[in-house]
């Protein structure tokens, strides 16, 4: 039977996965105020791109990861530089629907490029290594971890840290923020807006290709489809935490993470309903309290 | 629309086999003329009011005998979930359409138009309305999921009258649809799988399992057929997990899965999911506890190629029997690497044998029109003809004036009166990473 | 010659004009305040001389250099810093953030650029960890022209920064202003708090319906009988 | 049957359109009259459509024998009329709306758009595991009495622009209303219809509820155009569709989510030809062509005609968040 701790890790895992997707789709949210429904597509271009440099071209791992970082946040910058700056005062809705047809777009021209057959990383295979077997009454605290899985909480926990550090002791990081805080105000403060939003259209598709990186590791096989399939709850996460505070990001995707797995608990749910259990936290949240776990603090 | 109320669908279509054989014997014709006309009582009109596009096309069939094109359509999934059946769908149907078009069939070509279902209903129901109204074709092939196939059927194909292969499509509920004969499929019901596959199952002493299956037509489907065989065999199925193609984590799945009381799990799913699937089994050591089994659904190069070995050494399951030992699959093989350079699976077979029938029987009718064609499909698979397998000779038979049995890449593709082949399974084991068949499955029905 | 001239600038909202041809000189060593009743257009001119709207008439210059359509960071990099009436500091970035993206423009400002703020703030240094938010009206009034201060401009913008104040904090900040000006930084500003200003101002403009009204010495416009019972409140 | 060739097609196409038609006015209803950022159009559409299911097969076989005019079905022995199917579909859709309503309308705007998404997803996981009740993955059959005439299509196409008007009529009379009034006032600034006097949520519950029982009814004739429903119909794309029609079309409009929907199925079914045009190309590279034109053709509209074809320009345009 299920393991409970077992499952906590598995969020932990998971919500690792998200966690990278997450802060750069809350960074996008907070300074650019839109919700960027092409964020699925970068995830999945990550993917691809760890591909290709994994297995195409035979790079290491960290190698085709940090192509994937590179290449989705150059990305970002073209994005940006090309179609958004058309775009700096248009109404959220317009940057929604403009985003949908970018991720329309982009999903078929990494169908174009890579086909519709799913592509295996083929990372090798690891049995768990067993850790803490035993029981508390109905509770089992035994769990197996993979270095696959440590590799992706360590890796993500990292470049959240890195993330911390640039948004905190930058001057860019911080423009980021006063922007997020306040656009306007940026502007007659003669912080160079524009630019802000380059780099922070940089910084999320280079977070978002990680994660994608982070995902393929996961679950072994890449297909087009696959960022968009986790993106809601990417979504579910960053609204969690509070739109546009990537700490609140953070929280929220390790809350809807674990709260996922573990729903499987509950009797009577089948474990297919776990996506829409991060749904029903999310709501539940948002009625007790609307800004979000972080009130829109960063 | 399911009319037919049949609780025991499989075993009356086994009861009445025999009959239809006896009848088709004496004129197979008279019998499907039966079938149609069941239908409603326009049937002499049928054929006219159908050939207000196709009457071109038998005109130019009949005087020419060189040039005619004969427009068959083939909606497939070129989008969406299922999209990496459809360039399994194109290569098979394309082999066999450079057979057909190098020999000539009823002296004319077949063309193949083909449309995105985008694995919806309502993208398949358009695309085959493009092929079928504006396109003018006779037959549908096509498309990939059963749900799709079946709202074409029903809104498109049976009430246009117009032929319709299923080449993917294998829901047991397509059986009963009520079709007036239109609705044929290369590909055997799960039906009969689902009963192969609690056969091995349970001759492998396994007494209890889990179920994960994908939760669309396929899976459910067959896992109904499996769950009922496999407890009438006397064992128990613990539970049913389903499980939606595409998660990046079934994690939840597998723990549900790993109950005291199974002995083994199914895992009836696609290959990109079960990638996923076996991958977190391992990782979680699930699959030291538990005997492993799939359908056929997992018998592919992408688990061969991407799953490290020790993860399905020892997984047993079911696969519809291309023969893989005869002739005319190795042939089929043979061509299918030295055009594509990779292995064929089963559904290019089916999809193969599709356009192979099609192609006889388009020759065998001496005609292209959907009756001429839904006729005629019976009559050159039926068991009682000379055994072919290509074009050439069963071009020859029939020119000859003789009845012929197409033997196809995937099977004896004997038609039953649903339209259904018959399937024969294979049982396979992994070894050493690759599927290697352990020979055929007797279901002792 | 003036720092700042303004001359019959016209400006607005979409279709709707506000600033219907307005007149306005700053010499480099004065306080000048803009009073006028509600919906003169006192801060939409400020936001025009400083082209966060758009100047459809007239012409702005600053330093003897037409700025009329100049970005709003060329203003700041050349002298002139702007601090607006409501919103004014980064509420979730702390005091001494807030300071740095005040001189954002310089890279990252030397120190004693925030020493001189500290000076004429100490409370600002106290507090410099503090989240912006948290501080008091009067605290957060301080910290936005504080953090206008960091470019050391010539001329210094102030979009009513006595709003929404205490009476006795009113002028605590007014006293700052004075300070500041004495550290060689011209001074114009908008005031609801009209009597007040002109006190503490060399010089006032009174607007009224977008237009120039009168324009004196503020002791001059204070004892006005005529701007005391229209403008002052009797 | 009977109808055939292009015409066949044309009517088959018309049918979709209209249907999107009626989707894109019950979403503007909702987006364009009262600024409610709905992304859960395609679970109101799957609502209607499996409730639509679920009532045609109640009879089992239907009241052709008791010699009726062909729309009426037959339940529990009682026979109605389609229109009654379609009505019933409208009221669970609505039934759902008032529960989805209570706890997301009181969100802000970004808030319910990924809060309906996520019930959407949510109502979309219900259809596909709750077997019992919709057949599950494998679909659910629906006992269309049209099949069993001679004009099938062309019946059904007829119901369609029929139940178009009535859906056009009653949302244009709202507009005019007092009502639409007050809705408009809520879109642009809530707060001060809140000060007006205005109960706002109950208003804009009224609205959400409307908007998706219309968005019921396009599910019950979309169910009575595929015959067989399944749960992959309903995935957020079609959504995503959807307001393609009503940002093309313009916000705000009910003549534009009309146009709108022409547009996009001018969009989805058009490329279907390019093939026609390209013959050497792959069915799979054509369909990816389909999609990247797609995606191009949205993001020019926005980029270059943000208020659409008939829109509100304020309403695209001006920032009134």
């Amino acid at each position: 039977m299920a393991l409970e701790l077992q499952l906590v890790v598995n969020g932990i895992v998971f919500g690792s996965i998200i966690l990278l997707a997450s802060i750069g789709l809350s960074l996008l949210y907070g300074i650019g105020d839109f919700a960027n429904f092409a964020h699925g597509e970068f995830l999945t271009l990550g993917a691809f791109i760890t591909f290709a440099g994994y297995v195409t071209f035979g790079l290491p791992i960290y190698v085709a990861g940090l192509m994937a970082f590179l290449f989705v946040g150059a990305l970002g910058v073209l994005i940006d530089r090309i179609l958004m700056t058309r775009h700096r005062d248009s109404t959220p809705i317009i940057l929604l629907i403009l985003t949908i047809g970018l991720a329309l777009f982009l999903r078929a021209v990494i169908r174009l490029q890579w086909g519709d057959n799913q592509r295996t990383l083929g990372m090798p295979l690891e049995r768990g290594t067993e850790l803490l077997q035993g029981s508390v009454g109905w509770i089992d605290y035994g769990i197996r971890i993979t270095s696959t899985d440590i590799a992706i909480v360590f890796l993500a926990l990292v470049l959240a840290t890195g993330t911390h550090l640039f948004l905190t002791r930058t001057r860019m990081g911080i423009a980021m923020r006063a922007m997020s805080d306040n656009k306007s105000l940026a502007k007659v403060a003669g912080i160079d807006t524009d630019t802000v939003m380059t780099v922070t259209w940089a910084l999320s598709g280079a977070l978002a290709g990680t994660g994608g990186m982070l995902l393929a590791m996961q679950t072994g096989v890449l297909f087009p489809r696959m960022g968009f399939n986790i993106v809601l709850v990417v979504f579910a996460a960053v609204i969690l935490g509070g739109i546009g505070s990537p700490y609140g990001a953070m929280i929220g995707a390790y809350i809807i993470g674990i709260a996922q797995e573990v729903s499987v608990m509950i009797p009577g749910i089948s474990a297919e309903y776990r996506y829409a259990f991060a749904f029903l936290i999310m709501i539940a949240v948002l009625l007790y309290k609307p800004q979000g776990l972080a009130g829109g603090r960063w | 629309m399911m009319t037919d109320n049949d609780p025991n669908a499989d075993d009356s279509s086994m009861n009445r086999r025999p009959i239809l054989k006896t009848v088709a014997a004496g004129g197979a014709t008279a019998v499907l003329a039966g079938c149609i006309g069941g239908g409603d009582g326009g049937d002499g009109g049928n054929g006219d009011g159908n050939d207000g596009s196709s009457d071109g096309d038998d005109g130019s069939s009949d005087s020419g005998g060189g040039g005619a094109t004969y427009d068959v359509g083939l909606v497939n999934p070129y989008s969406g979930d299922l999209a990496p059946f459809a360039d399994r769908n194109d290569r098979g149907s394309d082999l066999a359409l450079s057979e057909i078009n190098n020999e000539s069939v009823a002296g004319g070509k077949i063309n193949k138009i083909t449309a995105d279902s985008e694995t919806t209903s309502n993208a398949g129901v358009s695309a085959s309305q493009k092929l079928v109204n504006q396109e003018g074709v006779d037959v549908l092939t096509g498309p990939c999921s059963s749900g799709v196939a079946v709202s074409i059927a029903e809104s498109v194909t049976i009430p246009n009258e117009i032929t319709h292969i299923m080449i993917n499509s294998t829901a047991p509920g397509i059986t009963d649809l009520e079709d007036n004969g239109y609705v044929l499929r290369s590909c055997p019901s799960d039906a009969f799988q689902g009963q192969a596959l609690a056969q091995v199952v349970s001759d492998n002493d396994i007494s209890s399992v889990s179920l994960i299956v994908v939760n669309n037509d396929y899976g459910q489907g067959l896992a109904d057929a499996f769950q009922k065989r496999y407890k009438e065999l006397g064992n128990t199925v613990e539970t049913t997990i389903p499980a939606e193609q595409g998660r990046s984590s079934y994690s939840a799945q597998l723990n549900e899965a790993d109950n005291p009381n199974s002995e083994g799990i199914v895992f009836i799913v696609y290959p990109q999911s079960f990638q996923t699937m076996i991958r977190e089994a391992y990782q979680m050591g699930i699959q030291e506890n538990y005997e492993i089994f799939g359908a056929e659904s997992m018998v592919s190069d992408e688990v061969e190629q991407n799953v490290d070995p020790v993860a399905i050494n020892g997984m047993k399951g079911t696969n519809p029997s291309p023969p893989i030992e005869s002739e005319v699959y190795q042939t089929f093989a043979e061509e299918f690497q030295n055009e594509y350079d990779r292995q064929p699976t089963v559904w290019a077979a089916y999809a193969y044998d599709a356009y192979m029938m099609l192609g006889l029987a388009i020759h065998s009718a001496g005609e292209y029109s959907s009756d001429a064609v839904a006729n005629a499909i019976y009559e050159i698979s039926r068991p009682e003809g000379t055994e072919v397998s290509s074009i050439a000779e069963g071009k020859s038979e029939l020119d000859a004036g003789n009845a012929i049995n197409y033997q196809g890449a995937s099977g004896n593709v004997n038609l039953d009166e649903n339209g259904d082949p018959s399937g024969s399974y294979q049982h396979w084991e992994v070894i050493d990473g690759t599927f290697e068949m352990q020979g055929f499955v007797d279901t002792g029905q | 010659m003036a720092l700042l001239e303004a001359r019959d600038v016209v400006s607005g909202y979409g279709d709707v004009e506000i600033i219907h041809g307005v007149s306005i000189d700053v010499a480099s060593d004065e306080i000048v305040s803009i009073i006028g009743p509600n919906g003169a257009g006192k801060s939409t001119l400020m936001k025009t001389l400083f082209s966060l709207v758009d100047c459809w008439d007239g012409t702005v210059t600053f330093r003897g250099e037409d700025v009329t359509h100049d970005q709003t960071s060329d203003l700041s990099r050349n002298g002139m810093c702007y601090v607006p009436q409501t919103d004014n500091v980064f509420p979730t970035l702390s005091v001494e953030e807030n300071l740095r993206m005040g001189g954002y423009i310089l890279g990252d400002p030397p120190k004693e650029n925030y020493e001189r703020i500290y000076n004429h703030f100490p409370i600002l240094e106290e507090r410099k960890s503090q989240q912006a938010g948290s501080m008091s009206g009067g605290q957060q009034q301080m910290l936005a022209i504080g953090r206008a201060l960091m470019l050391d401009p010539e001329l210094l913008l102030l979009d009513e920064p006595s709003a929404g104040l205490a009476p006795d904090l009113v002028d605590d900040v007014f006293e700052k202003i004075i300070e500041i000006n004495e550290d060689d930084t011209a001074i114009l500003m908008v005031e609801q708090n009209a009597r007040k200003a002109l006190k503490f101002s060399d010089r006032g403009y009174v607007l009224e319906m977008g237009e120039n009204r009168f324009e004196d010495t503020g002791e001059v416009l204070l004892n006005d009988s005529k701007v005391g019972e229209l403008y002052l409140g009797g | 049957m009977a109808l055939s060739g292009p015409a066949a097609f044309l009517v088959s196409m018309l049918t979709l359109g209209g249907i999107y038609a009626i989707l894109a006015i019950g979403l503007n209803i909702q987006w364009g009259q009262t600024g409610l950022f709905n992304i859960s159009v395609a679970a109101f559409w799957g609502i209607g459509a499996y409730t639509a299911a679920l009532v045609s097969k109640v009879g089992g076989e239907t009241a052709f024998s008791w010699g009726l005019p062909f729309l009426w079905v037959d339940v529990v022995g009682f026979p109605i009329p389609i229109p009654v199917a379609v009505i019933l579909a409208a009221i669970v859709s609505g039934v759902v709306a008032v529960l989805i309503g209570i706890p997301t309308l009181r969100l802000r705007t970004d808030y319910l758009a990924i809060a309906s998404l996520g019930l959407a997803e949510t109502i979309r996981l219900i259809f596909l595991n709750e077997g019992w009740l919709t057949g599950g993955g494998t679909g659910s059959t629906v006992s269309n009495p049209l099949v069993d005439l001679q004009y099938t299509n062309l019946t059904l196409l007829v119901i369609t622009l029929v139940v178009l008007g009535i859906v056009y009529w009653l949302a244009e009379t709202g507009v005019q209303s007092p009502w639409g009034r007050a809705l408009e006032a809520i879109r642009d600034d809530e707060e001060v219809a809140q000060a007006l006097g205005k109960n706002t949520f109950s208003l804009k519950m009224q609205a959400f509820v409307i908007g998706s029982m219309i968005m019921g009814v396009a599910g019950a004739l979309t169910a009575l155009r595929l015959n067989y429903i399944t749960p992959f119909e309903f995935i957020p794309e079609f959504t995503f569709y959807v307001w393609i029609a009503v940002i093309v079309g313009g916000s705000g409009s009910n003549r534009g989510a009309i146009i709108g929907a022409g547009f996009l199925m001018v969009l989805l079914e058009g490329p279907r030809f390019l093939s026609d045009f390209l013959p050497g190309l792959s069915g799979s590279v054509a369909a990816d062509l389909r999609f990247l034109l797609i995606g191009l053709v949205l993001m020019l509209v926005v980029t270059y005609r943000p208020q659409g074809f008939l829109g509100d320009k304020q309403l695209m345009t001006e920032d009134n968040t």
